[in-house]
């Protein structure tokens, strides 16, 4: 089972980022994360229906940014990694950033040349009627050294595979994880722990949807002000630090 | 009569993708043309062939015309199939074709299901290779073609026939993790059940 | 250098009864000419076509010769065969198909880092249409997966060997588009610097 982000618009984080600065300027070290989702929001308004696909790319930009604004953010908090972790400065953050958006861009744009390459080449058919009746008892055995049980093995592999994905979405959509629920746990383990990982949380082998709304939670949790989150790089795991809410920050 | 060189290489183009003799009336009609002027053209591509001695000729057999290679190069091409390497199936095409052997007469959707990928290019390969066949369509879900193995395939395996494929119960999988997956469905529901409590806590 | 009419039938009927491109190493082979003769007499035949304006082509592609139909009758074929290689890539899938072009051998993570955005689902997509395969693990990262292109890849689009891809640095963005980038991430930065002390302020 695998899970895939994909709209008609954007190809993620770098797409979507690159498409808003197109528009307009971006503030990174003060990125706001709610002015961000205002604009998103309005984009997928004047676009079509919400589009679950669509809102997933938001929570990919959404801890784009976070990183970034984690990286600002992170070393006025007590430096338990010590000296040895290299924390960007936001200039830095920033110039980072810049690099692999542009980086992005140019395979971006690769990708359009591979794509018109792909579709001249499309335009010629290649040969492949085969040979003439009488030289077919010639072909090689495509089956040679398959037997009938390896044969078998392989079906009811399928078919158990098959089940037990019915099994999970079945289960996903008869008892979906309701993220108030998920995000009280998460903020009641993180009370006990102090310090947890984002991986510690998943455990292991964690399904897609138990991972999505476990980063929806954090993120609630970050807006709360009842967790600090820090990421070293993009897909590196994510610690969270257990805050007391100061009773501005509160609802 | 003469003959554009553009409706000749239309011509050619055609029949170069078909593996099947097509008749001039089919070719007319794609080409939007009369038979009359289809007729003397397929005559003349087949004579510039003959003229350059070219290693294929087209040919008129029972139905239509078809391309062929040159019978003076046959001893030459049955060497050379012959040096082909056996190519294997690959996995997916193994998987295909478990799938169509059990649960024919079966759709490519249905094979799709079974697979959870997209299965078109594998199944085509599988028909390339005589060893799956169309054998009719399903009218409930819009006329898909329905397939199943070919006699080729029975031959391979020596079956009399598909009765004597070996049972797939006897293959079935360890009933040890199928309930470990019952089990850990189960716990995940009784876990966000005990939570129901202090739905109210957090908001 | 001349070739005899002879040799050019011989490696037409090979080469017309191969679903695949053949390299001239091969045709050699089976013909018992040095590779010199052959690829002269590939050349020719590929020049014997466009002077005759005829509706196929020889071409030279993934490291092996092939026939194909001419361009210019696309639109004819397309609605004369069901074909189902002309769907689209999808954007996702030719940018990671891009990545992997360009860095092969690649991992996963190495493909999800230039995109920015998990490309799990687009990779298996791109293996099951046989245009990426495994290539190796990398011992250095847990044994993750390598990614590299085939030679169906290749094929696609038309390149002769990997050499043939256009150089990453003609699609670097442009300056200007280079500067809008850094301009409007930074303008507003550089006065935020001075900002950094309410940085909390913003949510």
């Amino acid at each position: 089972m695998s899970y895939r982000i994909k709209t008609d618009v954007f190809e993620g984080p770098f797409d979507l980022l690159l498409h808003l600065v197109s528009r307009q300027k971006l503030d990174v070290n003060a990125i706001s994360i709610t002015d961000v989702a205002d604009q998103y929001l309005e984009h997928i308004e004047n676009m079509r229906e919400l589009d679950l696909d669509v809102a997933s790319d938001f929570l990919l930009l959404a801890a784009t940014l976070l990183e970034i604004k984690a990286s600002s953010l992170l070393p006025k908090e007590e430096q338990y990694f010590g000296d040895e972790l290299d924390d960007l400065s936001p200039q830095e953050a920033r110039d980072l950033l810049i690099a692999r958006l542009l980086a992005y861009k140019q395979f971006k744009n690769v990708a359009a040349e591979l794509s018109a390459r792909m579709e001249s080449v499309g335009r010629m058919h290649p040969r492949q009627a085969g040979i003439e009746q009488q030289f077919l008892g010639l072909m090689p055995d495509y089956l040679e050294g398959t037997t009938l049980r390896g044969l078998a093995v392989v079906c009811a592999d399928l078919m158990h595979k098959r089940a037990v994905f019915l099994l999970e979405a079945e289960h996903v959509a008869s008892m979906p994880i309701s993220l108030e629920k998920h995000a009280e746990s998460v903020a009641r383990t993180l009370r006990n722990e102090g310090t947890i990982s984002f991986h510690a949380l998943l455990g292991d082998d964690p399904d897609p949807e138990l991972i999505v709304v476990t980063f929806l939670a954090i993120l609630e949790l970050y807006k709360r002000g009842l967790a600090t989150l820090q990421q070293d790089e993009i897909f590196q795991d994510i610690v969270l630090t257990s805050r007391t809410p100061d009773d501005e920050d509160m609802e | 009569m003469t003959v554009s060189v553009q409706l000749k290489g239309a011509i050619e183009a055609l029949l170069f993708v078909s593996d099947e003799p097509v008749s001039i009336a089919r070719i007319a009609r794609v080409l939007e043309k009369d038979e009359k002027s289809v007729s003397a053209a397929l005559r003349q591509i087949a004579d510039d062939y003959v003229a350059a001695e070219r290693g294929f000729q087209l040919r008129e057999v029972a139905g239509g015309w078809r391309f062929y290679t040159h019978p003076a190069h046959h001893d030459l091409i049955e060497q050379y199939v012959l040096s082909w390497d056996t190519r294997k199936l690959s996995q997916a095409a193994l998987e295909a074709l478990a799938v169509v052997a059990y649960h024919q007469p079966v759709t490519r959707q249905g094979i799709n299901a079974v697979r959870g990928v997209n299965s078109e290019g594998v199944v085509s390969s599988l028909v390339e290779k005589s060893l799956v066949r169309e054998v009719g369509k399903d009218r409930s879900q819009g006329n898909a073609i329905l397939y199943g193995t070919t006699r080729m395939f029975l031959e391979k395996f020596g079956l009399k026939d598909l009765g004597e494929l070996p049972p797939l119960e006897e293959f079935a999988p360890d009933p040890d993790v199928e309930n470990a997956i019952k089990q850990r469905l189960h716990s995940v529901g009784d876990e966000s059940a005990t939570q129901d409590d202090d739905v109210e806590e957090i908001d």
